[in-house]
Formats: C-alpha cells, structure tokens, sequence
C-alpha cells in the first residue's frame, strides 16, 4: 500500500469524531499534532470538558450526607454517574463499582484487602509475565507482608501466555489470580475467559486489570465472571485522578475496608468502628466528585458510538499500521500475539528506542518509548524497550502514514 | 381506601398550597399531629437509624392487614413519616408488598426519598413493604 | 447590629472577588445561592476551571517518562504545582510534597506506612476527641493491626483540647500524634505549635490534619515543625480528587512505600524491586495531573490575594455572624473556643438540626446538618448534630444577615 | 577555553542550523564520533542509569584537571554527552564545581536536561559536578 492509495476509514465519520476532541486541532512544532500515544492516556471528548465546567460552575458541593439543595445535586449526578458504569460494564449491583483513583489504585485495594483476610504463608498468588508494574508490586507487597508466594506465567516468543504452564501453575495454593486483559506493551489479548473459568473450577477468584481493555473491548462483565476488573478513567476519555473497581458484591462484603475515614463507616465511636455497606465502605473521604461525574460524560459519549463500534474501527487502524509498519526494512515487531488490540510495539535495526521517540516527536508524533512499565517484560525479551505506537478510535489511516514516514525518516537520520 | 387512592388524595391536597412556606407548616403540623408511637415501641430493635434523623417503625398484624405507627426525632421527616403511615396502615400485606409510593415525589419532597439523603424515611418504606413481602409470603 | 446598618467588607474588594467566581452568581429555587458549606468544600475560582480546560485542550498527556513535546509539558507543569505549593507552605524540599486523592487518603498513607514500620504491641497513638473520622478511623485500623492503642486527648465544655490531660498522655509509649489544626465541627484552633514542640521534647513525630487550616491560616511549615501535614485540595478552591501530603523527607525515606504500581519504582523484577526516590515513591500510578496542576492554579489564586489578607477578611465575617447570631433566642453555640476559625456550629432551641437545615435550604441557604464525621464529638456534647455554618473569603456579611433572617423564619415555622 | 567559552563556542556552531533535522543530524554525528570510552571503565560502577537511556562516565585526575570519559547506548544522548564532556573535560575541579551549563538549553535541547525525562544526562552531569566538588574540597 502506498500513501497515494484512497485512504477511508470506514465505520466510523472520523473526521467528525475528530471535532469532538479540542486537542486534536492544536499543533506540535508548527505541525499538527499525531497523537499515537493512548495507552499512556486518551484525549477528551468537548462532553467531558463540558460536563467539568457545568459541575465546578452550577452545582460543586460535597457529596452524601447534604441536606442542600447543591449537595443533593451533586451526590445525584456522581451517583448516576456510578450507575452509568454498572450499565456500561453490566454489573449485577451499581454498589459493586468502587469509585478508585485509577487502575493502580484499584489493584492496591484488593491485594491489601483481600491479601490481609485471605492470604497467608504458604499460599500463592498467581500473575503473568506480562503484568504492568501495577500490577506486580502491590503483590509483592502484600506477599512479602504475608509470607506468600508470587507465581508467574509464562510467555513465548509471540508474547502470548504459555496457557499449559498456566494450568500446571493454577493449583489450590493459589488463592487469587491476577492478570491483564490485554497488555500495554505488546498488545496481547489474553484468553481471560477461559483463564476465568478454569480458576473458578478450582474456587479461586481472578482480578482483570482491564487498564487497557476497558476502551477497546466491550466489556460484560457478568459474561466474563471477573471477580474483580479495574480500569482508570483517563484511559477511556475521562479525567486524570479517577477510576473503577469492579468487585463481586460478595467479594467486598467479606473483605475488610482498605482505607479508614468519612463516608466509609456507618458508626464510630473510639472504642468501636462500624463500616458503611457497599460501595462507601471502600470510598474513604471526599471523593472525586467532579471526576466521577465526568467519566460518566466520557462512558456517555463512547455509548454513544458504540463499544463494539470502537472496537471495529480500531482494528482496523491497528491492521492498517500493522501492515504499514510491516514493510519498513529492519523494523521488527516486539509481540505478535494473534489476538491484539491497542498497541504495537517495535524496534528498528539498532536504533535506541529513546532515539527514535525523540525524532519522531520532532515531527510532531507522539510515540512512548521505553519499557512502559513492564520491566519484567522487557528482561524476557532482553531490549531495554520498545518504541510504542499506541491507537484510538479517532486515529486515522493518514495518520499512519505519517508515522511511518516519521520512522522512515528517523531511519536515515539515526542510522 | 386504597394506596393510590390515599397518595392521591395528599398529592390533591398539596396542590392548594402555593408556596414551600405553607406546604412544608402543613407537614410540620402534620409531624406535631402524629399520635406518638406508644413508648414501648419506641426501643432499640424499632430504630431506623438514618444519617441525619432517627425514626421508629412499630407494626401490628390484624385481621390480615398491618398497622403501623411511627415516630421520628425530626419534625418534617415526622410529618412525613406520618403520611407514608396513613397511606399503607391498615392495608393488606400484598397491597404493602406491591406498593408504589410516589405521593413524596409528587409534593415536591422528593430528596427525602433519594439514596443521596441516606436518611430514615426511606429506610422506614424499605422496612414497611419488607413487613408486607414477609408476611403475604407466609400467605397471610 | 440591625439590617439597616451600612454593611462594609473592608479589607477585600469583596464584589469583584465574588466575580471570580461563577457558581456565586448562580441561583437557588430562584433566590442568589448563599454557600455557607465551605468546610465541606469550597467554590472555585474561573483561573482554576481555566486551568483544567487548557490542559485538556493544549497539553493533556501522561507525565513522567515520556520523551514526546506533551508529555514533557504536562511533567513540566505538574512539576511545577507541587513546586508553587511546597513554596506556599515554605517546605524545605518539593520532594516533601506528595500529591494524594486528600486529606483522607494521606492521613491513612501515613497511619498505613509509618504504622508498619514504627508501630508495635503495646504501643500508642495520641488523638483527640475533636478528630474527624478520617483522623480516627485509620488510627484504629492500624491499631487493631499492630496491637497498638489509640489514645484520647479529651475536651472541655467549650470545645478546646485540656492540655493537662495531653501532657499527661505524652509519654515515651506514644509512637505518633495526630490532631487537627482547626476542628471542622467547632471551629477550635488548636495550639499546635505548643503542642508539636512538646512532642518533638519527647521525640514523638506529629501529623496535622490541616483539612481545615490550610485555607484560613497561613502555614509556614517549617515553622509549624510538623513531621507530616495533610490537606485536600478541594478545600482550598482547587478541585476534587487531589490533595496534599507534606512529610519531612526523614521520615518520608524511612517509610515503607504505601501503593505499589507505575512510577514508585525504579526497578522491577519478579525478584528484586527498588523504590523510586521521593516524592515518586509514594505515588504510585497515573497521578491526577489536571487536579495537581489545578491545585497549583488554586494557590496561585490565593497567593494573589494574600493568606493573611483572607484570614483577616474571614475573621471579620466569622466575628460578624457570632455576633449576630448570638442574638437569637434560644440559639446556643456548640464549641466556644476562644481560638476558632471557619466554622460555627449551633442548634436553636428543641430544633433538630436537620429540620433547620430544611428550612434553611428552601431559603437558598446551604448549611451542613449532622454529625460532620465527628460522631465521637457529638457523643460529647450528648447531641445528634449541629448546623454549621462555615466561611470563605467570598461570603459577605450581608450573606450572615440573610442567614439570621432564615433561622429566624425556620424558628417561626418550627418551634 | 574556558567553559563559558567552550560553550559560547557550541552555541555559535548551533547558530548556523536552520531546521532541526541538520541541527539533530550534528548531535548524532557527534554521538558518532564519540571516542568510545575505554571498554574496561564501560563498567556497571560508571554506569548512570537513565529510565530511558544508559550513560557511562569515566574521570581521571592528571595535573590538577579532570578528565572525562564517556558513552551511551542512545545515540542523540551520546551526542550531547559528547558535547558536555567537551565543555567539561580539561578544568578544574573548581571550574567544574561551579559551572553553570546553559548551552543544553540554549541550542534548544532545554527537555534533555530537564528532570521531566529523568534521563542519564542529568545525572551525569550532576555526577561530573560531583567531582569537580569533591576533588575541590581536597584542595586539589
Ligand atoms: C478536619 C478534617 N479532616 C479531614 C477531612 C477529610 O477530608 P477529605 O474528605 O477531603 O479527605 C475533613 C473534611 O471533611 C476535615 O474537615
Ligand atoms: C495494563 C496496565 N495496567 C495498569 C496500568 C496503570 O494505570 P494507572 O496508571 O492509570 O493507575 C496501566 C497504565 O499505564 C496499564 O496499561
């Protein structure tokens, strides 16, 4: 394919869609912005801005509690705002969707709080090979404060997980399994359903981090029977500071609360503390009141055009930049699962990723480079990182081109 | 009288006012007016404990309705405690079971009802239709 | 003082302040809003929303890491926020600010990991009867985890901390003190200063929960000498979700990290991982870069008015409506400290404080009723809860006014 | 020269770019001529790890100056390294303690040195002051 072919992009009027997005009408170096960088963070639809500035102008109060006519204002819209999220991911309850800071944040509540009643020495918790840091160190943490042990699935070459190393790894030691959805680095879809079922065969329940997921794949979260799902809004057109913890009501009712203050607890007094019912149990102090609104707005919008509609286009960008990517000399991919979504990671010939990150950035294209938070990932395949282009809906074709004319230029420039 | 019949009525009567100042007398009076739950009823196992006011929930079975009687430490959630009482005392299980209130809603006070309150009267209609599913489940 | 009395705001130009400030233009059932919760959380002024629209319309970005032209101007201007606020509060080091979720969040960051590291069976930690239920409950839960016991500084009458009782209760066992600067409920200024230094005599660290300082007292925290200080943005006319841990550096390197994830570390592996330099290492994951950068939009705002300026104003307000309200029959105060700042709390006769809410509300007058997460206060004063009202810079007397004539009216319709 | 001029020097050199692409054509050019450091001091002790890049500095002590040596495996930041081991090498450990590097800055490679990248030139240079310091309080 060459770059005086018509380019469409087909299921989407991408150039609509762009409007929606202030950001993608500014310009980087004189040039317009090439934003290939969305598993870092998605850009905002004008809906969540506006929804923002109608909160922080009409109606800002603290939540819960009010008698006022503001604060019953607020808690309403942040409590739609949860209920929109239940909708959207199809939870049984609303009150098993915790309102977190993001992703990580997520995953911290349930090692500690599920790890403080349920782990003990001896036991095992079981991640992959693949895991952001994310979600590796908060059970390092909590296997370290608990005496138990942190197991690790495999990968081969392609960066799919070794699944027959996954069934031997999955036995009763194992007392909760947590993996990712897809991976940020190299774009794997794991085959979560399947891993799902067979931990649940065995009674152990799995965490999805779905951090990278959540924006590209519909999600039914009852279909699937996660126990626990965690994504950030920021990945998904919302704000930075917020996020979701999907938990099984059963889960969150036996586990102990994670962090103490306002809102959590029903009753206090110092000789004896009682917690608050599900959700506010796991919700210590204010929340992000205007964020949680806002990543409603920004679930609003992408309903709007349609989860599985996203994730069409998508692919189709993703298949296209694959394909594109494919016919630079010395360019070789990092991952090359056959299930993918998002992102695609690659090195050229020698060249540093950190080098060709930085020429491209020159020619206003944003790419990160590095090791994404995946260390352990990056030892596996014994590079210091990879340069990742990393892709939305509202990317386009063209925009593809110009990535890879940026690499090709970059080629001549560095080597 | 049936339960809509006796939310219509109330939402009927609320009509006349024509400001909050005078809907939210009537209600205040209607909180003084409330014959207090008898003391007995008023202990520990009949609290309704809400975030901001405390409210009492005594019920009867006879003749195969239920009477309720209710009280609340404060005045406009008792007014209103003493509305949803006329409207389901005295009313069989079933009808209590499948019944939908929306008289509070329609006179305005709808915020009394809603989660974001976390307030006892909404606790007490809770309490009230369980009342009615467990006893129209014992075929009574 | 009567209504017909000229009304002067003196030190501030309170009408052009007030422009500042979209949502005070704003209506209530058709009446101006009189926002008199500004202890549950304050209104913001149009350079903080305006803050939040350019980035996420210029420069939106994930920060840290990231070598494209956006991702170094959202690092650069997150950066930059903690700067402005480490230098509001004259920290020695930017690195002892640490973004949190607020002051909830750091309170249970420094009850968490100063707690697994310093606390012991036998131990103790010093509270007070005035605390919130974010500077209580994780205290408890920490306690209960280490066999540690939360002890009690008792008040008097009047809602101010007995400081024999204190003097007594500081002893070598104690490992950790933790009170609140400014009470939320009574608006009692407690004598931190006295008390950190008597502390430190003993070499106990001290932790402010400064949730209600940070906003109408200027802090010089070297000054202060506090070992840790907690804030939320929000209440300081920044936006929900983000807040502020200041730690001495001592102690911040000694503590265990708190959440694990993205950008804490600074080497992963399955065996071994090491923790990223301050502040890094205790936020981990996306932070909410727009809240920190609107956060620093915020002190901007207030430095441009000057902290002593809005102290002096606030205290003219808040001695207005002492005065005003005090002659109301029948209105009694509930904490009569002789420091206090921000908040009024007072019932009136046999009313409930929720029915006086109501009637308040329906007159456009936000006031907070309840127990303002300070149940173990209300106990004390053997009462369900209080109406507050609490103060900002932008209220104006002719707001208190409003205000007497409100309860006045609530008191005719109730009593 | 000193290394104010050492630095004048490469900002005038800069000055005749006019586009990025020969200014960063220059940079790699020099990150390519670097005479690699010694492999024996390529060593995980003279290793600055970056989070992006590596970067490995050698000093050496002769005649009351320091000279540096050094490497990196990305070649743009191997380039500027070049440069500041140009501007740095050959002074004086007091020279070094007090130099004030803008050129970084000034021909617009200002990101490289910010703490926004916490890549390997910072700490590099940091490290290189760290001598200059160190060997000055000996009185050197
Ligand atoms: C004294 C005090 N401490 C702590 C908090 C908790 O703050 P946040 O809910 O913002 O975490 C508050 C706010 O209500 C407070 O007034
Ligand atoms: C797979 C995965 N997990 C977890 C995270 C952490 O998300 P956050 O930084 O928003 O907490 C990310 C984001 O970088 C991710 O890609």
């Amino acid at each position: 394919m060459t770059n005086s072919e018509p380019i469409t992009d087909s299921v989407l009027d991408i150039e609509k869609i762009r409007k929606d997005f202030p950001i993608l009408q500014t310009k980087v170096y004189g040039k317009p912005l090439i934003y290939l960088d969305n598993a870092a963070t998605t850009q905002k639809p004008r809906t969540v801005l506006q929804s923002l500035e109608t909160y922080y102008t009409q109606y800002n109060s603290n939540v819960h509690r009010g008698v006022h006519f503001l604060s019953q204002q607020a808690t309403e819209a942040y409590e739609e705002a949860r209920k929109k999220i239940a909708a959207y991911i199809n939870a049984r309850f609303d009150h098993e969707i915790i309102f977190t800071k993001g992703t990580t944040n997520g995953i911290n509540l349930v090692a500690s709080s599920f790890g403080k009643k349920f782990l003990k020495a001896g036991d095992e918790v079981l991640i992959s090979a693949m895991e952001h840091h994310s979600n590796i160190v908060p059970w390092q943490l909590i296997c370290e404060e608990k005496g138990a042990t942190l197991k690790v699935i495999p990968i081969n070459e392609q960066g799919e997980l070794k699944m027959d190393a996954f069934d031997e790894l999955l036995n009763s030691k194992v007392k909760i399994v947590a993996v990712t959805y897809v991976s940020n680095s190299l774009g794997t879809v794991n085959p979560v359903f399947e891993m799902i079922q067979k931990a649940h065969a065995l009674n152990i329940p799995v965490l999805i981090d779905g951090a990278q997921a959540i924006q590209h794949i519909p999600i039914d979260i009852q279909q699937l029977d996660a126990d626990f799902f965690a994504f950030s809004g920021h990945k998904i057109y919302g704000p930075t500071g917020v996020g979701v913890l999907y938990g099984k009501e059963k889960w969150l009712n036996e586990m102990p609360p994670y962090e103490g203050g306002g809102d959590m607890i029903k009753n206090v007094t110092f000789a004896k503390t009682t917690y608050n019912e599900l959700p506010f149990k796991f919700e210590a102090g204010t929340p992000d009141i205007s964020g949680g609104i806002a990543l409603g707005a920004a679930i609003d919008y992408v309903q709007q055009i349609g989860a599985a509609t996203i994730q069409q286009a998508e692919e189709e960008v993703v298949a296209y930049a694959f394909d594109r990517l494919s016919a630079i000399s010395s360019l070789r991919f990092i991952g090359d699962a056959k299930h993918r979504s998002g992102a695609i990671s690659f090195l050229v010939g020698n060249i540093h990723p950190f080098d060709l990150g930085e020429i491209l950035d020159k020619q206003s294209i944003a790419v990160r480079t590095g090791h994404h938070c995946t260390q352990p990932l990056m030892d596996f395949f014994h590079i210091p990182g990879t340069v990742r282009a990393s892709f939305a809906f509202y990317n386009t074709k063209a925009e593809v081109d110009e990535l890879v004319k940026g690499i090709e230029k970059a080629k001549r420039m560095l080597e | 009288m049936t339960i809509k019949e006796q939310q219509d009525t109330i939402i009927e009567e609320f009509s006349f006012f024509t400001d909050w100042t005078e809907k939210y007398e009537y209600i205040i009076q209607l909180g003084k007016d409330l014959p207090l739950i008898d003391e007995q009823y008023k202990k520990e196992e009949n609290l309704i404990k809400g975030c901001q006011s405390k409210v009492w929930l005594h019920a009867e079975h006879r003749d195969g309705k239920i009477f309720f009687t209710a009280d609340s430490d404060a005045i406009i959630t008792k007014g209103l405690v003493s509305m949803v009482v006329r409207v389901l005392s005295g009313q069989s299980p079933a009808a209590i079971a499948d019944a939908e209130i929306y008289f509070v809603d329609a006179i305005g006070l709808k915020s009394h009802l809603s989660l974001t309150r976390s307030n006892g009267l909404l606790s007490m209609l809770k309490q009230m239709k369980m009342y009615g599913v467990a006893l129209k489940a014992r075929g009574i």
